[in-house]
């Protein structure tokens, strides 16, 4: 299995749980972060004082797959997140070497 | 002049420009984060415009010498004239000045209420105009035609206590108008708008229930019997509304709710408000009860149904609330309370006042409608009105003041 | 009538009524976050039915004719007979509408205070059944035994300016004997329920304290020297028992805290209600000095010795402040500062008031905790009272009422 | 004794009290998440400690028999002769022991403003001293000099309404001084600190403008005409503030914010108070027009220049607001107005009231500063002043008070 | 060392520490997170409108800890927070190459 | 290509983030955690009642580099986030297996 940790913009979140949704994955974990790459901050003002936001507000979806579905839901997210412009996100693909479904003790690719 | 009516009408004032910031967090903690700056700003910078509009030009447009039933004239341009005198016209015993400076926080909270309808999408700059205008061809007309001497809506012998239509009905039809053109929210129907923060919404439903005490209560302009009358009917309908809202839930759903409970007693305030001072306790009971069913409906049915985007129900609630509460005014007004009232209400076997109300009503909602439609318009002449869909995913916070409400509420700096 | 008196109590009727809202907050603030909304709810529910339940029986019950001491009757029923007219009796110089007005808003603030020992598990159900006998049940015949005319305590000369006993002894012990009944919340002993949300219980707290010049002040029902003076002891008694909080956490922890600061003003407020009109300014010192460190003991140390789970320390703050308040009437009270009591206190050399105070603060006790105990029992025959374990862990915003306090706070939609 | 002033100064008087409350919320929304307690408590404590020393001490040194112009005597130590009769010197027409209230709330808000400057990292034990002291060696004085009987600022014929120059100059100077002695926080330049939570400095505002309404308004000592043009100019100085620190924004940013908005509205406030009830409407629209640049300026360009840390512009926004209203009132003020002026304003041709106008403001500049400057030193003599690195960075909440404030909000207990 | 990352419902929290630090595991990492998975849902009412939450809090804890002592934690967790009901939560388990103890520069397993 | 997964005290990000921008690493993400380990938590007070924080607010700062670049981002962390005091947290590194840039789709090492 392989976690697919997709860093997003919050925006898409929505179209992304309908698309994998879609697809019939239905579990997934999604945690707020900041984040900063190559993409630009703004600026914000606080009574005439100019602060720079260099980390920028995303949303990190971690999603286990089994490993035949990992291009899949790839693609899936790209196809929801590609806006084409600077801050779009990247995805990180690490190995998970076990899961196990508390509710049950499964393992595997059941667990999921 | 009376120090004790004085000093009444001189705390209802700050009571009501008081509502003004808490109908900001009222409708702020209702929207999704990225936006809750500019909704708190959308009513709060009304509080600069429309008071420098009022000293200037609104007070005399409103009560100034009556010019044709529909507007005043410029004689107290500058609030010039108006003196530490009373002027027996409005209010024999509190300064003339006084009774200006408490119309003003009026002239200010209605077009705030306006803009519950627009948030999450509206340009700031176009709400400004928009404020601006409303005011204009809107809300002083208005305050004339139904409070000012020689006002038509007055002449007729209908009747408007503290401004259920004035205020209410004129604003609540103006945001369903206006909302409308502006169009619906990016993924509106698909995407759910949950509050962002309720607690917020509670700290501006308690504001505006004790600012309304100062809003319905000085609008005797005395402290007197009928002040009391009018706080007593006042907090009795939004005591009931608050039940009835819970019991609809209850009903419907299961569960009251507390942002029911807030929006019933919201709504109750709002219903009354053109009645408190003319109607027996009993008929707030009435009024406060079936205040909340009615506004339910329009809220969770209506709006559904038609596909307007009335984000924060500035209409299904004050527009609602307000139409409901002068038919209301026109069934249970009674003379004996209050002789400002020509007539008695339905119950009480006269048609002339109920007759009055309607027509009032649906003078007030043909005027605000049109004359919303005619400045929306106009101003899309010059400005875009609606923010881009960048802007709009983005959030205004950022789009419009680039800044966010919670920057650093993480703790992570 | 008076304008000057009827402008101070009307505005002092709005003031006690933002109590109830900042009450909400004060206590939501310290609640977890999955159970805000319940405890907001729990206290702001009071403000739509005890309000009709006033106009309806309430006032009648508390302050129509006496019968046997202990009630009154039905002369007032839904506040007929009740006019602009004033109720020598009560208040020389008001309406009469606005002394049953400015009375409903303590029975409305004291069934909310009984909550802040029951949040974060009792049925929201129960809850509601609970606030209207108790009303019935406790607070009428307690405000008509110490205030009505012809009211037994009152007629054995004990005194209560603005509610300590009625309001706070009798919300207090009432809280305490429902805390017992109802059981520890889940994990109470190992868990720590720290609050959510502190600059919420302090916006509540800056409520309740400007709140609290109209609970104690207008209880002069007049705007006279009286008045003033309670007002004078208000303000010094909070801010004396603020200061001693502070101290006695910097003597047993090492630093003050800002809920200790907030809760010692409070409980200063809570102390010197009853004998705000009465006492010098130099005992409000006392009185405020010495509530902190008592109340703290009873909350840091007592209730852990007896281990039951008053939430919010509605009996730790409010019944043992109300209590301190009225002994220290006994003890401080001088008939030259308000005549309305029969005879000085003990430090001035006479027993006769001290007597009263104490047995009145013991028949207080006694009625208050017989009649929750029999209430409580009287409703669990009917219903559960309590929200079941899973429930409980869940949060009772969404087991009770389907909607969560900041539900898009986090900014991911 | 007059009922309805009565009325008038008790509700101003909670009003004013309110604001303390309101300040705390307003400073406390503007720093980081790790000093919000700290922040909060900063002021609100000086509501329990300045009430204390208001009743033994500090009326009576402010209002007592004068003493060389600077100081009163112990004549109402422990407000001993202090009565619920009138003290015509100061007014007439409500009871003396009212007047000494509705002052001490003055004597609390007043130290409060200068925390502003501080927060972040002062210790909590140093600030209290501090504000003992500072109240004793600069507030009453103050007081004394400009509105004690005999007060040499008084009897030059310097003129402050409402305590532009007592409350706002005096510790805008002091925060500006203090701030200087106490030193940058760290990373002062380098980091970016931003406010953790706007919404709630919004609160802040808007009770904050409640609260104005009996701070200038309850500042004519009776509810008449003067009365109502205080609070006519307040809110006009305030809504023409707010407009103009928009306008700022909007040429120099391209877009207005919220909480310059709201800075502009108490910026405008601050300026008119010494005004309020002497000038004329319409330079009310001049002096809150003006407010806004000159503050913006301040806190934007003179500070980054030379590099204090203001931390919250207590002086930026009150110090030169207060010193723009005082030199105001001296060009503006018309006797015709309120005849306590002894001269005209500038603009209508009489250069006295001006001139005493910039001296008095002198002389408070030097005073606060020189008194401020003492305390600071002797202080740290005793004690440390600051907190050290350590602590500063984990927060003064923690380092102070043993608190967090919003320890469970993220509701993963 | 493996680090195991456990999504669990958020009141097993304390209890879960507990139960941790009774094995001598003492390190752990806490994040908030929102899940979905084949547990539904809860309906929330607002003004009237129903509002399906289709994510759902829960806590993210994550734990690295020696090859060997895996599975007993695993046990653990399994212990506290399992209810048997659908929403009990997954184990992911995947490889840590190195670990390194900020204050010291330790790595290995003497940096846990 | 590897993550770095540092748990830091919060007060030394904004160092971080220069520091790493120094190295010409710009890509980051951030979260919020709570973390327990060897510090000590500490002791907050309600109405007189202790309470024992054992978790304490972190940050959890994740960069994935080149395997190359390892070292020196390791480096860097210690350099700005070390005290020399218990809780100065600690750095995880594991394996990942795949990026992609979701604007442009790129992979491996040019996608960070
Ligand atoms: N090397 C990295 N390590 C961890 N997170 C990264 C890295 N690079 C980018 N990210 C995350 O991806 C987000 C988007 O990356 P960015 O470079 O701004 O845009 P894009 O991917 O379109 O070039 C960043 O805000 C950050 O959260
Ligand atoms: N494939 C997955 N990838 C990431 N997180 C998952 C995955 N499946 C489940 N989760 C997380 O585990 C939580 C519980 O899973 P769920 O399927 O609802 O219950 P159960 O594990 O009892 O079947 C989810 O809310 C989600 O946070
Ligand atoms: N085994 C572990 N697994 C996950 N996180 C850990 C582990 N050990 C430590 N941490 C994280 O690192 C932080 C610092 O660790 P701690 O042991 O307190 O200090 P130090 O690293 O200085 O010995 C903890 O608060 C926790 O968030």
């Amino acid at each position: 299995m392989k976690e697919i940790q997709a860093i997003i913009r919050p925006v898409v979140l929505e179209e992304l749980k309908e698309e994998l949704s879609a697809l019939n994955i239905r579990g997934l974990t999604i945690g707020q972060v900041m984040g900063c790459g190559s993409q630009k901050g703004w600026t914000e003002f606080y009574r005439g004082s100019e602060v720079y936001m260099n980390v920028l507000p995303k949303v990190r979806v971690s999603i286990v797959v089994p490993d035949a579905r990992v291009d899949e839901t790839i693609n899936a997210i790209i196809k929801v997140a590609r806006t084409g412009e600077v801050g779009d996100g990247k995805i990180f693909i690490t190995n998970v070497e076990r899961v196990v479904r508390i509710r049950t003790g499964e393992e595997g690719d059941d667990a999921l | 002049m009376n120090s004790g009516d004085t000093a009444f009408i001189i705390i209802s004032s700050a009571m009501v420009l008081f509502m003004t910031p808490g109908l900001a967090l009222f409708y702020g903690g209702m929207v999704r984060r990225k936006n809750v700056l500019n909704t708190i700003m959308s009513s709060f910078f009304v509080a600069g415009l429309a008071a420098i509009m009022w000293v200037l030009i609104g007070y005399t447009m409103s009560f100034g010498t009556d010019i044709g039933g529909i507007i005043g004239n410029f004689q107290w341009f500058g609030l010039n004239g108006v003196t530490a005198d009373p002027n027996p016209d409005y209010a024999a015993t509190i300064p003339h000045t006084l009774f200006a400076t408490y119309q003003m926080m009026f002239a200010i909270i209605t077009p705030a209420l306006i803009t519950g309808a627009l948030v999450e999408r509206m340009k700031f700059s176009a709400l400004f105009v928009f404020t601006a205008l409303w005011s204009i061809v809107v809300y002083y007309p208005m305050a004339h035609m139904m409070w000012g001497v020689g006002g038509f809506m007055r002449e007729m012998g209908a009747i408007d206590f503290a401004g259920g239509q004035v205020v209410h009905v004129s604003a609540g039809i103006s945001a369903l108008v206006a909302a409308i053109l502006l169009g619906k929210r990016k993924g509106y129907g698909m995407t759910s708008y949950h509050p962002h923060n309720i607690p917020l919404v509670f700290i501006g439903t308690g504001i505006l229930w004790f600012g309304w005490f100062g809003f319905n209560g000085g609008s005797a302009l005395a402290a007197n019997g009928l002040a009391v009358h009018a706080i007593l009917t006042t907090n009795i309908s939004a005591a009931t509304a608050m039940l009835s809202w819970m019991l609809v839930e209850k009903i419907k759903r299961g569960k009251p709710t507390m942002l029911g409970a807030a929006t019933g007693a919201v709504a109750g305030l709002a219903t009354i408000t053109q009645a408190a001072g003319f109607v027996p306790v009993w008929a707030a009971i009435i009024i406060g009860g079936i205040a909340s069913p009615i506004c339910f409906f329009a809220i969770g049915y209506v709006k559904n149904k038609f596909k307007f985007d009335d984000a924060l129900d500035a209409f299904g609630c004050h527009g609602v609330g307000g139409i409901i509460g002068g038919i209301s005014t026109g069934i249970f007004a009674q003379r004996s309370i209050n002789s400002y009232a020509r007539w008695d209400g339905l119950i009480f076997g006269d048609t002339r006042l109920f007759t009055a109300q309607v027509i009032s009503t649906l003078i007030t909602i043909v005027f605000a409608a049109v004359g919303t439609f005619v400045i929306y318009k106009f101003i899309s002449l010059f400005m875009n009105i609606r923010v881009d869909d960048r802007e709009e995913l983005e959030g205004l916070d950022i789009a419009e003041h680039s800044e966010s409400a919670y920057p650093s509420f993480l703790g992570m700096d």
